[in-house]
């Protein structure tokens, strides 16, 4: 007993931090890529190689990061991928080209993104629509809003003060040249969001919420609050990614399309249960670097599109089987 | 029938799972027209022998021999089909589907190919007729529709209507009362005398007393002994546990012991409580019995705010307190463990500190230092569960992993580091073997003599009436006696099932 | 004994007609909506025949989707199927009568194995469905994305008569599904495959106890839900005349047969619900669609209103349950 | 497993090709005839291109003729993209230039076939249409609905046909080819011999945008440029980036040859990011990217795939309807290419930057308004 809880004692950091019995494989399938990559073009460890490559990956990394907190909670959110094409259409309607509102702008898209979250949250917790339903709804609803606003094509530029975030760089840095400010956005976010998840009161309720919504709401847990906050992180993730890439790529009206799927995909690779109880920020955010990874190593090697998506496929599956085995296999029973 | 070979016959059973061994060199038999009772601890390796019995698991070593022919199953249709039953602890019916529907569940009577939905009701009328016409249970009622007793029931219908040779029974009277135990007893009866073997797995002595013929103790996985006979209540625990039980419920509360009105209900009521009034007092221990149905969990759950009072004065230490979310009574003071753990206590895959410090980070701020919560700090928690005496590999690890009394030991760790005013226990040893039976119960004491009430909701009346200092007993959502400390359970089973009951 | 354990009546459980109410609710509008625009041509027989008509491959899609929700998992390749088959079948007649039978069953095969595929990787490798038939329909959009370009195959004017036919006025094609929904009910009322697939979806573990084969069970759901996908392609690929390699995912039939399914009263996590809300949900759809045709919405409005609708829908089942759902 | 999967996918995939026979999206014959017709005189009005046509040959409308007001129903693909978005707004302010049509009956097929076919079920049930405009979502899957409608009232197709012959007239402009040649051969003209050129295409399988690519691939062939590679960005801007973005990691690009010129700003920001000056680059009519043309003045081409089409088929329907003959089986009218010469006569920074600018519009009512310009 004795020695038990001296063992206890050693491992309780480890249990602060979402308890990864050992280092997630997704960080080593991660450096594998990244070595892979450069062996395929050895540009890539220059900094504008592996800086594109995060600047790049920063929209999906985010998004990924919000996503986990409903995954986390149980759910799914799909509506972020059309609130991010909501706030790349939104943004380029109010703001016309004039840079003085960038930033009232940026507000009012967050404004949106919570109003979004929040309804996700009360409908999947007070009208008892599973996510996946109400966040289906959203998505079709959110789109067809998108279009609504801007009668089907989006009718103003969006100025570079807008556009900072997701393209400029600050330059003469030491050691990197330069650092693209997505990445010092992804770095912001993904550490608020670590923060949240693994520090804090919320972040060990999203787990037990999770869990055993059930167990959590008799234990004290405000459950209906915290299910709702999950989803406003989640839409604030996407309308952060939102900006991040209409900063990097400029209007179009279809941004967001398929975004939703392939943050879930990240936090999945990332070793995220889905229905809930087990989730990590950083490993999410890795899944979202492992899968811009795996497509920028098929781009450099040259594989057609179609194969992309047979590889994409092919690890989703591959992922989940991994991390079922592994969890058996430590699980005991 | 075939009365050379015994019905069943476990020779030499082996089964490991990943870092244990759950069962060493066991063997078991049960003959035609024998009641035989398997007794243990809980983790002693009882129901994971029934598992293999019934095709869920596939043993490491050893045979399963069947009516004197050695078998293989492989799926749990290979053991039904060998005519052996099992009717689980968890309850195994499917709440949308009928009772036809489940106690047919995967055999439904066909003719034509097709299901004769006509045939299969009158069948499972058949069966549900072995329980008399108390329980009028009608076979196309959803089983959602029904009491947890009568849910039992069908439960037990289920494998009557196997028609098989062996009926294995895992703590089936766990949510019966008295009255319905009787009903299963004289079924038992009726079976055992039309030739059955039945595998009889419980805690309760006196159950082992009125069925067994033979008796047999698991104990770490192994066979700690077998009874030809049925010996002295004493000697089977003596060998679950390995010692005497001199000291099982603690010392009951002094008079002086007792102090102010905690929690005070006055003409209280829902749609399933009608005029409700007690008083509850720091110190003390007051058990709330009746049957199934009676009111007693909706009592506690009004209490608790979970389907809160639509009437009544409800006080807790003088101020108002009719809590509309368990929240909120959380706030004030009042804590409840549930009885189903795994359903409304555990967060499985959350670690043993996790499922201790929840209710603390539950009431601190949102953006608060999940190690170190207003209430308790984590190494506060450790500490407390070392004091609980929770035993756990680390207490880092998943609470999946423990045993049912340490995970419940963790959980009322999770209100005492709230310091709660009011704690309501809801079998609180449901599932939990004796030798932890007995430290739960101490430790409720612990807690009334440092001034917490605590209600206690149990269906298991030596509990009841072991452990508390008062007995209210309840019948159809209303509160019917109330006994002091010393009454018989002749007194409060009269109370809690009313003068009809004494007829039937 | 006593009161306390006689049966407690059932309570009259509304979520059993709910689906019609939604129905009845629709055909409502849709009727108000046409008597006010004067529009009466719009509720003769044949405008009806036309409304049932608009659905008949999501009708085919929601069936077997059915299946896969009741028994507690989900299809999410059906689009890609979709086009899949049709492409497929549209390449292998290139319009040749001769080549209709060996293209039809080629293309069954292809859904059997698709399904077999989905099945296996939930039940033997234990892959969440969502993400099995996600990765699943990646590959099959792969798989097909590499082909883009070399099919010019048609159907031949003989095979169109799945779509155009007539048999006594009514279509070929809604004769079919109507045929399809009725086996669908039989199967899941009357068989023990079907009582099992309720049995699984409510809780495989109790499924498995009672001598379910529960793996076989959900491999046979997800079969029969390709399959259905396959037959659904094979009817565009009637009524478009060829197989366009994105037929399926523009009708977005995976996200809508879901809808539908849930819209009817069949619930997400299985166990409860019933072919014939399908139908309804799938009527409600086309005449969501009739309903915005007729009052001459946008297909933007119509978007935001469909959305809502479909959770509105929905919630009108939830709401008043006490389950927590996420 | 997997593999097994893909095997067996691939295998019913491959027995299904066995049979039918490649598309030919490079038809020698058809790309003479489109070269000749980019430089031919077109009939009809001077400087109203929605109104001209190549060739005489015109379809008899008499049968048609009845007397007014007409009701034009019109079952459109979608308008889910920029391009189509300009053009159902030009077609919608045409309809007000006369009188003589009483209402626009317009069904959103959403993209999906299935319902395009449905939609036009309900308007020929309807039995409110004078005549039919169709723009068919795909040209195979639309045709069986189209006969039926022929057999009822005046069809008039446009932009992709239709494998009929029966609508009154098909309504379009030169073509894919056409569009490759001007592309394809600014690019030829302009870039250095051998240089590197990166082909940026938005799906493959598509008709119009295969022709485009096969034309420009001949071309380069011919004149020896060297394409570097050929990719595929679904029209997403931060695709198209993100590809450029790694083509100038690994080395040089001399010239971007788009097939639909959508992204064409995202692809020269990939330089502008990148430090380098912008490349040789075909665009198309987007107002984004002639913007960025006159500011930056890079050598640029952008052929079009001109949005006032959508204006012909409400003109063509009025004169079938009152008799008068139109152009006809087929309508093929001109495909400007907008020039460095011509570019001042199109950009307009007032007008939204996904605009098209060869939309023929400037006259019409209410604008710039309606097309979301200031």
């Amino acid at each position: 007993m004795i020695q038990e809880t001296v063992g206890s004692a050693k491992t309780r950091g480890v249990a602060s931090i979402g308890r990864l019995p050992k280092i997630n494989p997704v960080f080593f399938v991660l450096a594998a890529l990244l070595v892979a990559i450069t062996f395929s073009n050895p540009n890539f460890i220059e900094p504008t190689g592996y800086m594109n490559f995060l600047k790049r990956a920063a929209p999906l990394a985010i998004l990924a990061a919000g996503q986990i907190y409903v995954i986390v909670s149980g759910g799914f959110d799909l509506s972020a991928g059309s609130l991010i094409t909501l706030t790349v259409v939104g943004s380029s309607m109010l703001l016309d080209n004039s840079a003085d509102a960038t930033w009232w702008v940026i507000a009012v898209m967050y404004a949106v993104g919570l109003a979004v979250g929040v309804v996700n949250g009360l409908v999947v917790s007070y009208l008892r629509v599973p996510s996946l339903i109400a966040t289906l709804g959203m998505m079709i609803t959110l789109n067809g809003a998108a279009f609504m606003w801007s009668s089907g094509s989006p009718r103003g530029y969006l100025p570079e003060t807008f556009r900072f975030f997701g393209r400029a760089s600050i330059q003469g840095i030491p050691l990197i040249q330069f650092l693209p400010v997505a990445l010092l956005v992804l770095l912001v976010v993904g550490f608020i969001l670590f923060w949240l998840m693994h520090r804090t009161n919320l972040g060990r309720m999203l787990h037990a919420l999770g869990d055993n919504p059930r167990a959590a709401q008799m234990s004290g847990v405000p459950i209906e609050r915290v299910r709702i906050i999950a989803f406003v992180a989640s839409s604030l993730s996407a309308v952060t990614a939102g900006i991040l890439l209409g900063g990097f790529a400029g209007v179009s009206t279809d941004v967001g399309v398929g975004y939703e799927l392939q943050a879930i995909t990240a936090c999945v690779i990332g070793g995220a249960q889905l229905l809930g109880g087990r989730g990590s920020v950083p490993a999410s955010i890795a899944g979202a670097l492992t899968l811009t990874a795996i497509f920028t190593l098929l781009n450099f090697i040259g594989l057609p599109k179609p194969t992309r998506d047979v590889v994409q496929g092919l690890i989703l599956i591959a992922a989940v089987v991994l991390a079922t085995y592994r969890r058996n296999r430590a699980g005991g029973t | 029938m075939n009365t050379k070979h015994p019905a069943i016959e476990m020779r030499g059973i082996t089964k490991s799972f990943p870092g244990v061994k759950a069962l060493k060199n066991v063997s078991f038999s049960a003959h035609c027209g024998e009641v035989h009772a398997l007794a243990g601890e809980n983790g002693a390796g009882k129901s994971t022998l029934m598992k293999i019995l019934s095709g869920i698991y596939r043993p490491d070593g050893g045979s399963v021999v069947v009516n004197g022919e050695e078998r293989h199953f492989t799926h749990p249709l290979a053991a039904i089909r060998a005519g052996i039953a099992v009717i689980y602890q968890e309850f195994s019916l499917l709440p949308e589907r009928t009772v036809a529907q489940n106690i047919f569940l995967g055999r439904e009577p066909t003719r034509r190919g097709l299901i004769d939905h006509k045939a299969m009701n009158d069948e499972a009328r058949r069966a549900l007729a072995l329980f008399g016409s108390a329980h009028r249970i009608e076979p196309s009622t959803v089983v959602a529709d029904l009491d947890v007793a009568s849910q039992q029931l069908v439960e037990i219908a289920k494998a009557v209507s196997l028609e098989a040779k062996v009926i294995v029974m895992d703590e089936p009277t766990a949510a019966l009362n008295e009255a319905e135990c009787e009903v299963l007893f004289g079924l038992v009866d009726t079976l055992k005398k039309s030739g059955v073997a039945i595998v009889y797995i419980t805690h309760r002595m006196p159950e082992i007393t009125r069925l067994a013929n033979r008796v047999t103790v698991l104990k770490d996985g192994e066979v700690a002994v077998r009874f030809d006979h049925v010996p002295e209540p004493e000697a089977i625990v003596r060998a679950m546990v390995g010692r005497d039980l001199g000291d099982f419920y603690a010392e009951p509360a002094a008079p002086q012991e007792i102090g102010d009105v905690v929690l005070s209900v006055h003409n209280a009521g829902n749609e399933r409580l009608k005029n409700v009034s007690f008083e509850l007092r720091a110190g003390e221990i007051v058990g709330f019995s009746g049957l199934q149905g009676a009111g007693r969990v909706a009592l506690a759950q009004a209490i608790f705010g979970l389907s809160p009072f639509t009437e009544g004065e409800i006080t807790l230490s003088g101020k108002p307190a009719r809590f509309t979310s368990p929240r909120e009574a959380i706030r004030a003071g009042v804590g409840l463990l549930p009885g189903d753990r795994k359903a409304e206590a555990l967060v499985l895959m959350q670690s043993v500190v996790d499922n201790g410090m929840l209710t603390s980070r539950a009431l601190s701020g949102l953006s608060g230092n999940a190690n170190a919560t207003p209430f308790v700090s984590a190494e506060a928690m450790e500490k407390l569960l070392r004091e609980l005496d929770v035993r756990a590999g680390s207490f880092a690890q998943d609470i999946k992993a423990l045993s049912g009394g340490n995970q419940q030991k963790a959980i009322v760790a999770r209100w005492l580091a709230l310091a709660p005013r009011l704690l309501i226990f809801i079998e609180p040893t449901r599932g939990i073997d004796v030798n932890a039976k007995a430290g739960i119960y101490h430790l409720m004491r612990d807690l009334a003599r440092k001034g917490t009430a605590i209600m206690m909701v149990s269906s298991d009346l030596p509990e009841v009436l072991g452990v508390s200092d008062r007995v209210l007993v309840m019948r159809n959502g209303e509160l019917v006696a109330a006994f002091s400390r010393g009454a018989s359970e002749a007194d409060v089973m009269l109370a809690a099932t009313g003068e009809e009951a004494v007829a039937a | 004994m006593n009161k306390a354990t006689l049966l407690r009546r059932p309570a009259w459980r509304m979520e059993q007609c709910a689906p019609a109410l939604l129905l009845g609710l629709a055909v409502l509008i849709y009727v108000a909506i046409a008597l006010s625009l004067g529009l009466t041509r719009f509720l003769t027989p044949e405008a009806t025949v036309s409304i049932l008509n608009r659905s008949v491959a999501l009708g085919i899609t929601a069936v077997g989707q059915t299946f896969t929700i009741l028994v507690g998992s989900i299809d999410l390749s059906v689009a890609h199927l979709i086009s899949a088959s049709a492409v497929v079948s549209s390449a292998i007649m290139n319009g040749d009568p001769a080549m209709m039978v060996p293209a039809v069953v080629a293309v069954l095969v292809m859904g059997a194995v698709v399904g077999t595929l989905n099945g296996l990787l939930i039940t033997r490798l234990d892959v969440n469905p969502l993400i099995a038939t996600l990765g699943m329909a990646l590959i099959i959009q792969g798989c097909l994305a590499s082909f883009y370009g070399r099919f010019d195959g048609s159907v031949p004017d003989a095979f169109q008569y799945f779509a155009y036919g007539e048999v006594l006025g009514l279509p070929v094609s809604l004769i079919v599904l109507a045929l399809l929904v009725l086996g669908a009910w039989i199967v899941l009322r009357f068989t023990r495959f079907g009582s099992n697939i309720y049995s699984v979806g409510g809780n495989r573990d109790t499924a498995r106890a009672a001598g379910i084969n529960t793996t076989r069970v959900v491999m046979a759901s997800h079969i029969i839900c390709s399959l259905c996908a396959a037959l659904a392609g094979l009817y565009l690929a009637s009524r478009l005349k060829s197989g366009s390699p994105w037929i399926g995912t523009e009708g977005a039939y995976d996200l809508e047969s879901i809808a539908v399914v849930v819209i009817g009263g069949t619930i997400l996590s299985g166990g409860k619900g019933g072919i014939w809300g399908t139908v309804a949900g799938v009527i409600i759809f086309s005449l969501i669609d009739s309903i915005f045709n007729l009052a001459g919405i946008d297909a933007f409005a119509k978007q935001v209103m469909r959305g809502i609708i479909i959770v509105a829908a929905v919630a009108f089942y939830a709401v008043r349950s006490k389950r927590i759902v996420a | 497993m997997k593999r097994l999967l893909t095997a067996a996918l691939s295998a019913a995939l491959v027995a299904g090709t066995a049979h039918s026979q490649q598309l030919n999206f490079d038809d020698t014959a058809e790309f003479d005839r489109q070269r000749t017709l980019l430089t031919a005189k077109a009939n009809g009005p001077e400087g109203e291109p929605w109104e001209q046509y190549y060739g005489d040959q015109m379809a008899d409308t008499a049968k048609y003729k009845k007397p007014g007001p007409y009701t034009i129903c019109f079952s459109n693909a979608g308008v889910n993209n920029a391009w189509r978005v300009t053009g159902w707004t030009n077609m919608q302010a045409e309809v007000k230039l006369h009188p003589e049509i009483k209402e626009l009956i317009h069904v959103d097929a959403e993209g999906s076939d299935d319902k395009q076919i449905a939609d036009i079920d309900d308007l020929i049930n309807g039995g409110k249409c004078s005549a039919l405009i169709v723009s068919p979502n795909t040209t195979a899957a639309l045709t069986p609905a189209v006969e039926k409608a022929c057999a009822k009232l005046p069809v008039i197709v446009f932009d992709r046909g239709v494998n009929t012959k029966c609508p009154v007239t098909f309504i379009h402009p030169v073509g894919g080819y056409g569009f490759g040649i001007q592309a394809g051969e600014f690019v030829a003209a302009t870039a250095p011999a051998g240089a590197d050129v990166l082909m940026l295409r938005i799906v493959p399988g598509v008709d119009v945008l295969e022709t485009r690519a096969s034309a420009a691939k001949r071309i380069f062939k011919e004149t020896g440029l060297n394409v570097i590679g050929e990719e595929f960005t679904e029209g997403d801007n931060a695709k198209t980036k993100s590809i450029v973005e790694d083509y100038l990691q690994r080395g040089k690009i001399d010239a971007i040859w788009m097939d639909a010129g959508a992204t064409a700003v995202a692809a020269l920001e990939a330089f502008e990011d990148a430090g380098l000056p912008p490349p040789i680059i075909t665009g198309e009519d987007q107002q984004d990217f002639l913007v960025k043309w006159k500011a930056e003045g890079f050598k640029a081409i952008a052929p079009t795939y001109p949005t006032y089409q959508w204006r012909t088929p409400i003109i063509a329907a009025v004169k079938v309807l009152q008799g008068e003959a139109v152009p006809g089986p087929e309508w093929v009218m001109p495909q400007p290419a907008i020039t460095a010469e011509t570019l001042d006569q199109y950009v307009d920074a007032k007008m939204p930057p996904l605009h098209h600018a060869m939309c023929g519009c400037e006259k019409l009512p209410d604008y710039p308004a309606a097309w979301g310009g200031k």
